[in-house]
């Protein structure tokens, strides 16, 4: 059983406060959502958990049963989608994959990769490099590559972003079915997105 | 203050004393000799101050405490500031002596090198926004630059026979002169104390200006209202 | 979809498997765009032209031409080396890609994966380079055995030296110099010992024992060794 | 009096058709929705319109009255919004505000571009510079340079992207705006967009 | 808001405003990152120390110097200039702000501020390179005002001979490559003039007319006026 805790995490941008004493816990199966205007601070606050911003106070912990686990293999357990995280441009979609799969020390599986290529609808341009794809095209590879390590916690910034309606449904699907095990956390602004959270925390308040 | 008031008299002591007191040495053209009682502590200075600014960067990596990072960064801007002084000290007498400002000798060299190792330092500071990943990353270039200074030290004997005198200010030398002697060991003392002097006017300055930055105003509000609640 | 892949990743996996996937994306990614490869070369190749141009037209004394020669290859590689090897962080850092790295890699895979693709260019540098120099300047070896060595053992260096500064600069402000700046100091003692090593080939005087050959290796491990322990602190936010 | 025709308009990527036979007039007053599944060819559309894509196929042409705009001097009267057309990051906004108005020929002119801020709510960050913005926050000031000029053409591609429901407002704002006087392109997933369009063309179909 | 403002984009503005604009906020972002002038500069000044450091230990011949020292100054100025000149336009592209810049831009605005600019990095380069390398060099000049004029002119030639080399390659593929390699042979005829004109302020004969200051000022009008019809077409889609 995983879990992730945050005790009292404030960020502050030379003078400008952001947020401060944000704590909670999150267990598998629960779904957080993370909101507030543009602006504040809601990927902030992902990458924070993500490990790829330091909080300005505070801890972010990330549980196995009882035991912590160590900041620098965090990644390991973590999945994330965001507007400002890209993938390789002068690669294929497989290929991005089949290097993610590798730098991971998951077995490359192309049956497997193709199999989650299908799953967002990219299969037709999986040979494709991804400088040429289009701006939802975009977004659905990233919704691969954060779920190719199937990560207990998910972080998904901004998930629906760039999609078309089938596309929210993929987002939609992959929510559902990781709330069942996982934990989840998502910043957004779209009302469709937060209401699969049981709670909220507004950074604008 | 009392501390300041001793140091400037030695100083003075010590200038007179290289110019009126002291003989010029033998082997040196003219007066030139009596340079040498200013360049070799400035030298012997950024030599040290380098050597201080890298154990200072070493603990900052283990103990990630500001203080450190103050004072390596106070010992790097003293030694580059000691390395230019001995550069330009060393030129001059280079210009007397040998003839030309500047010919590639393996002091030179080397002083140059240090030069070049501060001046990317600071570089790197200037470059990096973030006040933690500056810090980190000065302290890795530090003990990076450090780690060379070794195959400096064997290699760079080896490009080109030197004119530069060794060991004539060695105080261990038998036969040299007891004037000059003294006069030179008082300006090692001297420069080391206004040395130490500076370096601790420096950090205090660098920890009243971080106590100024937003960053830190911020976080001790935060702290204050955190121990309050 | 959740097929519990992640335990996987409990097994000891070889830091080695994960550097050659960076590595091996390097190249491809390198080939497709080739940006740094040929900013290196061309940069090599025309200021090889140049320079042998240029003094080419000078007769030099046969005496002086060992070490002549020897400090115009080193200053061609050196220079073409810090023309192009931040690239590979840089492009990184500017497509975007360097935090999904930081999610995905460990730091010691990336820092290795990265040396590896460095030493990679600067290998087809020197096969390209190398060559060249030595037919257009009429360079005569003496030692051609001590003279391989040397300059596959200071490219090493030269790729071991440089991408930890590379790492550093991609995540600072004003990048372009400060890759120079802050690799030259670092480099100096290398280039120095590797021009008297190739001086001392040309010239095949006193070859016994290749001390600038050990020197030059004991750079390179030295700076492998201190990269993988202070990568993961620049590395990691 | 404006107005907007593409005639035939066909594009294709080496061999891939994206879409054919694309006609039609825009006059003033007029909104166009371009709707269909991501990588359709929306956004393309979008660039052969401004002129930044060359079609296939087919001719755009822009009119002042009866008089064709020569293509060159098009993008005088067009402004655009999309997710690929970036601004200056090491500009502040203010900065970056400043060059448009300056390179369009625009007397630049403080005020008023405080004021366009301070419509899109940009205010308090004008003298930030964009590199540090969030995705919403670039998103409005990308508004704002589609709209120093007054353009009697709208490009608008994804414009609600990454805005939360003030910003989605401001969008509307500005799409009932400017249907008093100029044509309007909207390239969208979102029904709340396209719902501003009396027409829509589907390039899924 | 609809203040009917571009309306006034009828009146007959003047390119220059627009490039001026360019120009301007290019050199903001210079100076923000500071990455093309420290590439350029530290090439400079670490080529120009390697080349003292390995030339300065030997001895020139007097009668050997001026045509040496021209031939050294120019390669370094010409190298440097690649290495950096094309920054400006592939900023652009990398940073994808090349699109707004074609929506808002005149293309030939946009070739003079681009062209401005370069002009702008290659004073600065040579203000900083030349006295030093006069003085590292110990560079005698018998003609300081021809040999003024020869370098101003051929700093004119190289910036206008780039600009536009470097807006194509800046759509390219692969772009660290082609910039040098499109380039050279463009500036080739120039730099030997240079060369050729600068050995003739030094040595100081001859200097009558400054058939060479002609030549670079005529390559430079040339290559201007070109770029202002050609670049339109490279510029648009
Ligand atoms: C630019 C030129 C010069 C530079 C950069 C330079 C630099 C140095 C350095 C780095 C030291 C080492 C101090 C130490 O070991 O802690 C030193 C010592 C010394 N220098 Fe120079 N120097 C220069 C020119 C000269 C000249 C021209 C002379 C006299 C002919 C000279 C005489 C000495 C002496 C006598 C020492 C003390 C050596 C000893 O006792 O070991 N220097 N200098
Ligand atoms: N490196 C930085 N330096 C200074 N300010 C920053 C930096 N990074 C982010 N900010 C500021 O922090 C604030 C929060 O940014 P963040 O991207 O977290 O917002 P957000 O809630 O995700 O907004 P959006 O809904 O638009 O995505 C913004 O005002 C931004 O300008
Ligand atoms: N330069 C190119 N070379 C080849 N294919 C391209 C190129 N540019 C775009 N495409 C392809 O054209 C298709 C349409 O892209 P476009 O960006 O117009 O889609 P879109 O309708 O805007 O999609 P989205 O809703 O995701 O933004 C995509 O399949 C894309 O892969
Ligand atoms: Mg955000
Ligand atoms: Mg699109």
């Amino acid at each position: 059983m995983y879990s992730l805790k945050l005790s009292n995490i404030c960020k502050h941008y030379t003078g400008t406060l952001l947020f401060k004493d944000i704590s909670f816990e999150l267990r598998p199966g629960e779904v957080l959502a993370i909101t507030g205007w543009n602006g504040s601070g809601k990927s902030t606050l992902l990458r924070i958990i993500a490990g790829l911003v330091r909080p300005s106070l505070g801890k972010v912990e990330m549980f196995m049963g009882d035991e912590p686990i160590p900041k620098e293999s965090r990644r390991k357990f973590l999945g994330m989608v965001a507007p400002a995280l890209a993938l390789y441009d002068e690669l294929t979609a497989l290929e991005n994959m089949d290097f993610f799969c590798k730098v991971r020390g998951i077995a490359y599986d192309r049956e497997s990769c193709l199999n989650m290529m299908e799953r967002v609808g990219l299969t037709e341009n999986a040979n494709k490099t991804c400088r040429n794809y289009s701006s939802g095209m975009k977004q659905r590879l990233k919704l691969v590559q954060a779920l190719l390590h199937s990560p207990p916690l998910l972080l998904l910034d901004e998930p629906g972003c760039n999609l078309d309606s089938n596309g929210m449904k993929i987002v939609e699907d992959i929510i559902l079915e990781h709330r069942q095990l996982g934990m989840t956390v998502i910043a957004s602004n779209e009302k469709r997105e937060v209401d699969y959270a049981e709670r909220a925390i507004n950074l604008s308040e | 203050m009392i501390i300041k008031v001793l140091l400037s008299i030695w100083m003075a002591v010590i200038i007179s004393a290289a110019f009126l007191y002291a003989g010029a040495a033998a082997g040196f053209p003219g007066q030139t000799s009596r340079i040498l009682f200013f360049h070799v502590p400035q030298a012997w200075i950024a030599t040290l101050s380098f050597l201080l600014s890298m154990i200072a960067s070493c603990i900052y990596l283990a103990r990630r405490s500001v203080k450190t990072d103050h004072l390596a960064l106070s010992a790097a801007e003293l030694g580059l500031l000691f390395c230019i002084l001995a550069t330009a000290t060393g030129s001059i007498f280079a210009r007397a002596t040998w003839g030309s400002f500047w010919n590639w000798d393996p002091r030179q060299t080397s002083i140059v090198i240090l030069l070049m190792i501060y001046g990317a330092y600071f570089a790197l500071r200037s470059a990096v926004p973030d006040p933690e990943k500056r810090r980190v990353f000065a302290a890795v270039y530090s003990i990076l630059a450090f780690v060379t200074v070794p195959f400096l030290v064997f290699v760079v004997p080896r490009i080109t026979a030197s004119l530069h005198p060794e060991n004539t200010m060695n105080p261990a030398k038998p036969g040299m002169d007891p004037k000059t002697l003294k006069v030179f060991l008082g300006s090692l003392l001297a420069y080391t104390g206004l040395f130490v002097w500076m370096l601790r006017l420096k950090i205090r300055l660098l920890r009243l200006e971080g106590r100024q930055e937003p960053e830190f105003v911020i976080s001790e509000k935060l702290k204050q209202e955190g121990e309050k609640g | 979809m959740r097929s519990g892949r992640w335990i996987t990743q409990n097994e000891p996996l070889t830091y080695l498997n994960e550097a050659t996937a960076i590595w091996l994306r390097d190249l491809r990614g390198e080939f497709r765009t080739r940006y740094a490869v040929n900013s290196i070369l061309m940069f090599a190749v025309t200021t090889l032209v140049a320079v042998s141009f240029s003094i080419g037209s000078f007769r030099i004394g046969e005496a002086e031409k060992p070490f002549l020669c020897s400090v115009l290859l080193w200053i061609i590689l050196v220079f073409s080396a810090l023309s192009g090897l931040s690239r590979s962080f840089v492009k990184e850092e500017e497509a975007g890609t360097m935090d999904v790295l930081k999610l995905s890699a460990r730091p010691q895979a990336v820092f290795l994966g990265k040396l590896f693709f460095n030493l990679t260019l600067l290998g087809a540098l020197q096969l390209i380079i190398v060559p060249l120099f030595i037919l257009l300047m009429n360079y005569k070896i003496a030692s051609p055995g001590l003279f391989a060595a040397m300059i596959i053992s200071g490219g090493l260096g030269l790729g071991a030296g440089t991408t930890i500064v590379a790492a550093m600069i991609a995540q600072a402000s004003a990048r372009g110099a400060l890759f120079a700046v802050l690799s030259f100091p670092l480099l100096l003692p290398l280039m120095i010992t590797a021009i008297k090593g190739c001086e001392r080939a040309a010239d095949g005087m006193n070859t016994a024992g290749w001390p600038e050959v050990r020197i030059a290796v004991a750079y390179t491990v030295i700076m492998i060794i201190m990269s993988l322990f202070l990568f993961p602190l620049i590395w990691e936010e």
